[in-house]
């Protein structure tokens, strides 16, 4: 069976596979490992290499696309691949768009359609979570339009303002 | 007198604090919480806990009427108002004593005096505690504080009158950044602490920020629990903190406890407060301000000098002298706190909210975590988006890093980002293991802080694998949220906590 | 010489101990366990863990050849015995040391000297430790002991010469019931420590147990860390332990701990070591015995004194020096440990073996769980029953016996009967409130000291209905065990922890 | 829908029935009680009273007859009734049967089948949990059977010695 991870923008390919006596083997690039696992609690996994005797503890979470895992003192995230992912990503970034980055409440509009505006200038003020967080021209341009105002609670990935950024 | 309930008014890892405290002196603990916290570990450990409303916290947890309501019905004879919050509203403060409960903590006459920065400037210029040069005047416009900036000259730091805890403060570099910060400031104190006056004070490159803590009865004594060092900072707010300061000689040491004990003498001071104060390269100190409060770190001046604060303040709040003289109070070992957040440093701090599906934090020898939540709970948007706080105690300051380091890689938090990598980077700076942080260090040298994005080691890859491969049947793609905006370039902004 | 890979030759929640302490000095962990203990916290938490046999003790932990070669393979250059097993064999020490690896205790020739009992007593003697009135002699047969303790007079107490720890410990009230304990407490020892051989000693009423934790380097420094009480026993098992003891005023506390580091000095002891010492109502100590390694109670030492043991133990047994001399070592607030067992005290404390399927340890400000098991681990015939060790510390003894009430009462283990209730109602006594049990209380009062059986709360039915509601459907009734034998008359029997 | 159960020899029974807006309605004996309920990580149940405004959480597991419930600070061990369980109880008590208690090693067997023995006398030893466990006599009577031997191994429940009582 085969897995595929996306950690920091780079992809992981993970080959694995059951053997008849209970152990597994996995393939990433060149690496091949064997080694026996169970589940313990809280959804951790132990693993146990046959080679060199190693082992390790992990700690594994699931959702959506979003992966957890604690192992060796430290934690990482990363994600599956999905095609929708990228399709939404790809029509964001074409249009001049700029979306929430998280969800909250907008406390301030500074700019109307029409405005011209340079780059690093605030544009739409949201609050989340006690945090005041500006959301700035990327470049320069010109508002197309502003799709919220003061008081809307937002959606992470909303649209807030269209930008022409020639 | 003796308590028998006592309302929190208050949320998360404080609340759960405060009812600890409350089941080791037999009493009872009442609990108020929001639609967010229905679920929270706070609610479930008080003894009753009553809805008081949404999630925001002007609907709940800063709704006085509502508070009182609760405490009456609850039949509660006093209450707690942790930090944060209305901890530092004297309007509370004396709507409590109104209602005929003990209030745990200041005066509300100390609490006002204290709270507008303004105010206790000039009490504690009267006192004799020294101060940093500054602007301030009722009314001032724009054009005043612009006029005063020239004087003080550049940089400079503006700040709110009516607040503390990093909220509405600016630095500014140069005359043309003024105006945008002190709208900026202006707003976000409206919004903090319903008081848009600013003030204006000098700023203070590499200074250190030292904080003493302050105990006191009604009995007159005002005793202090030595310092803590808090110049671990990134945009004025605390990251981590420790006790003792690892600069203070014992003269220093001994000066700026003294000072303290005598600024909270000023203003009669009754219950736990702490008095912050700005240490120069020079080996100056000036008076920054007081918190008529708990603090957050509060649990390392427990660790290093044995004491415990929570039940202190009960104490002190009904008439009890305080148990101990100055002399019997000493420093031992060395106590610090890292504070966990949910927010991810290589993408500009933001907060990050989700479901903590996996939280469990260290154990062992000399680690101590007060946190609110457990496996399951969410970190929402509503609230600071603090996790747990790591305290670490050990005989030596080198000792309690390197505890600390294994307690920040033995705690697990699954299912949102936290800034544990990050800690865990500044942890091992030269600078820090020095002793050499100063407040503006974090933000200085932010980019050389980040740490690397580590190689992914094989062994959590496989147990990705195995962990999917163990859920294949029920696994299903719904056509949920994605972490796919993180790296557009249209997604940049700017943020900062408040 | 630093030492780089350590072999931990134990289980338990001693193991998870020592690797936390590995892991703060970069030492890698190294684990051995047998096959009852492959799912175990401290196979999870080492580096790197070797099977080493079936689940008896004498297969796997007690195997010196194979622990040795686990060592060699693994690439150890150090040994920690823990404590129990083979941590006071000085066989497995020279074995140790004759493959080249620095043992972490004391010298083999200094565990053989202290470890056999008469011995122990006569160099005590010599170095002028008082010793309580006793019979010994090499080769005694029953009829030398029967006829040794008349001129002792009873009650008095046969003990093994080969061990500690309240194994083959016997009271004898009178004459006739000697032949039996002695053939008793000779088997037992046997089985515990390989070694038949008996003492006998005067039985002291009223006796409170008092010990002193030695700490000593290579370089002649023997110091004390104070005493701990540990008057509150079952059948010689201690299940109370406190530092400091609520009796000792500070002439007698400072007479115990001299004796204890001339004790110490007499053997030339290096690393970490407890004199024990029996107290009289008149105030007079005796020497009882040695114990040549860590103890189970050690936390409360490490709590008052602010040391750690364990990585001191690391470092002298490197040769360092201790890092402290005796006047910097002092006594702060009141430390006490409460061990948890699976074990029912409504049916005569036996043993509870089970799946332990939920785990939940006290959190909170100056509380310690030394632990070894999480949630659905077993609790097996094969070790003892400890589950865990809670351990408050607190500024005053009235603080910590309050914060330790909540600690067990917020401890939440299911799936096995323990002692919890029975250490709740120990500390209401009003004997151990004030400090006054002494090693007879327990066992003297124990009917009364039985919890009477609870009501049962309404909310606690409620809770088990909607649980059982909720899996209704997955519902079935195996054919497996059950408790059904307990209200037996057949299942009378006698039964006691060695 | 109706539940036992057995706590020290008291059984006790709850009728729990579920409301239609979603609380449940529970009667143990004169006492009814009305509540919202629902299920925590853990296996735990936080229960909210609707007329004291009161308040817990309940930690609860259940494995074969086995009931462990805790709450308010402090656990309770309880059974649901079984009827193969009561059958068993009773034949053991009936036949004279002395069954090891729990799982351990036999070190010792002090009669042999036809022996005399008083009430409280020793017949076996057995170890386990690092614990000496001596089996005695209830009453005076003659062994009639001798079931194990020094060093067997027996599982809890296993008959060990029979005895006839007159």
């Amino acid at each position: 069976m085969n897995f595929t991870y996306t950690y920091h923008d780079t992809e992981y390919a993970v080959q694995l596979d059951a053997l008849p006596d209970g152990r597994y083997t996995a393939t990433i690039g060149e690496n091949t490992y064997t080694f026996s696992a169970h589940t313990l609690e809280n959804g951790a996994w132990w693993i146990a290499l046959t080679d060199s005797g190693g082992q390790v503890t992990a700690h594994v979470t699931a959702q959506d696309e979003a992966r957890f895992v604690h192992v060796d003192g430290a934690s990482y995230d990363l994600t599956v691949p999905d095609t929708r992912t990228s399709r939404r990503r790809g029509a964001s970034a074409g249009s001049g768009e700029l979306t929430a980055q998280m969800p909250g409440q907008v406390t301030a509009v500074e700019v109307a359609s029409g405005d011209s505006v340079t780059a690093g200038q605030t544009l739409v003020v949201l609050e989340a979570m006690k945090m005041e967080i500006r959301v700035t021209a990327p470049t320069d341009g010109q508002v197309k339009a502003v799709h919220v105002a003061v008081g809307d609670v937002v959606e992470r990935g909303q649209t807030l303002v269209e930008l022409d950024t020639q | 007198m003796t308590l028998k309930t006592c309302l929190i008014a208050n949320r998360g890892e404080i609340a759960v604090r405060i009812i600890r405290a409350c089941r080791e002196l037999g009493i009872r603990a009442v609990a108020v919480y929001s639609e967010a916290d229905a679920n929270a570990q706070f609610v479930q450990m008080a003894d009753v806990a009553y809805p008081i409303g949404a999630s925001s916290p002007t609907e709940s947890y800063l709704n006085i009427p509502k508070l009182i309501d609760v405490a009456r019905t609850a039949g509660c004879d006093c209450v707690h108002p942790g930090y944060g919050f209305l901890s530092e509203s004297s309007a509370f403060a004396q709507a409590v004593m109104d209602a005929g409960l003990v209030w745990v903590g200041p005066s509300p006459d100390t609490i006002t005096r204290m709270g507008v920065k303004t105010e206790a400037r000039s009490l504690m210029q009267t006192a004799g505690v020294p101060l940093v040069p500054g602007f301030q005047a009722e009314d001032a416009d724009n054009a005043a504080f612009i006029s005063a900036a020239e004087s003080i000259g550049y940089p400079l730091m503006v700040k709110a009158a009516g607040g503390g805890g990093g909220k509405g403060i600016r630095i500014v570099q140069e005359a043309g950044a003024l105006p945008d910060a002190l709208d900026s400031a202006r707003r976000e104190a409206t919004n903090a602490f319903g008081d848009p006056r600013l003030f204006l004070e000098k700023y203070i490159a590499e200074a250190r920020h030292i904080e003493v803590q302050i105990i006191a009865d009604a009995h007159g004594n005002v005793l202090h629990l030595f310092e803590r060092e808090c110049s671990t900072q990134r945009r004025h707010q605390k990251i981590i903190e420790e006790s003792p300061s690892p600069i203070l000689d014992d003269e220093t040491r001994n000066a700026i406890c003294e000072a303290a004990v005598k600024a909270a003498s000023a203003v009669g001071y009754v219950n736990a407060g702490t008095v912050e104060f700005i240490a120069t390269p020079d080996g100056d100190f000036y008076f920054l301000e007081m918190n008529t409060r708990l603090q957050v770190e509060h649990p390392v001046t427990e660790m290093v000098t044995g004491v415990d604060l929570v039940a202190l303040q009960f104490r002190v709040a009904t008439g009890d002298a305080l148990p101990f003289t100055q002399a019997q109070i000493s420093q031992r070992g060395h106590a610090i706190e890292c504070r966990v957040y949910a927010e991810d440093p290589h993408n500009q701090f933001l907060p990050a909210i989700g479901q903590v599906q996996t939280f469990i934090p260290p154990q062992g020898p000399g680690i101590r975590v007060d946190s609110g939540l457990t496996s399951g709970d969410e970190v929402t948007i509503h609230y600071d988006p603090m996790i747990a706080k790591i305290i670490v105690h050990a005989p030596t300051r080198a000792d309690a890093i390197r505890r600390m380091r294994n307690a920040l890689c033995e705690t697990v938090i699954l299912g949102t980002t936290t800034n544990i990598d990050f800690l865990l980077a500044l942890l091992n700076t030269a600078e820090f293991v020095e002793g050499a942080v100063h407040t503006g260090f974090v933000d200085n040298h932010l980019q050389a802080l980040l740490p690397d994005t580590p190689e992914i080691p094989h062994m959590a890859l496989i147990a990705l694998a195995l962990n999917d491969l163990h859920i294949q049947t029920k696994r299903e793609r719904p056509a949920g949220d994605s972490d796919g905006d993180v790296f557009s370039p249209w997604a940049k902004s700017d943020q900062f906590r408040l």
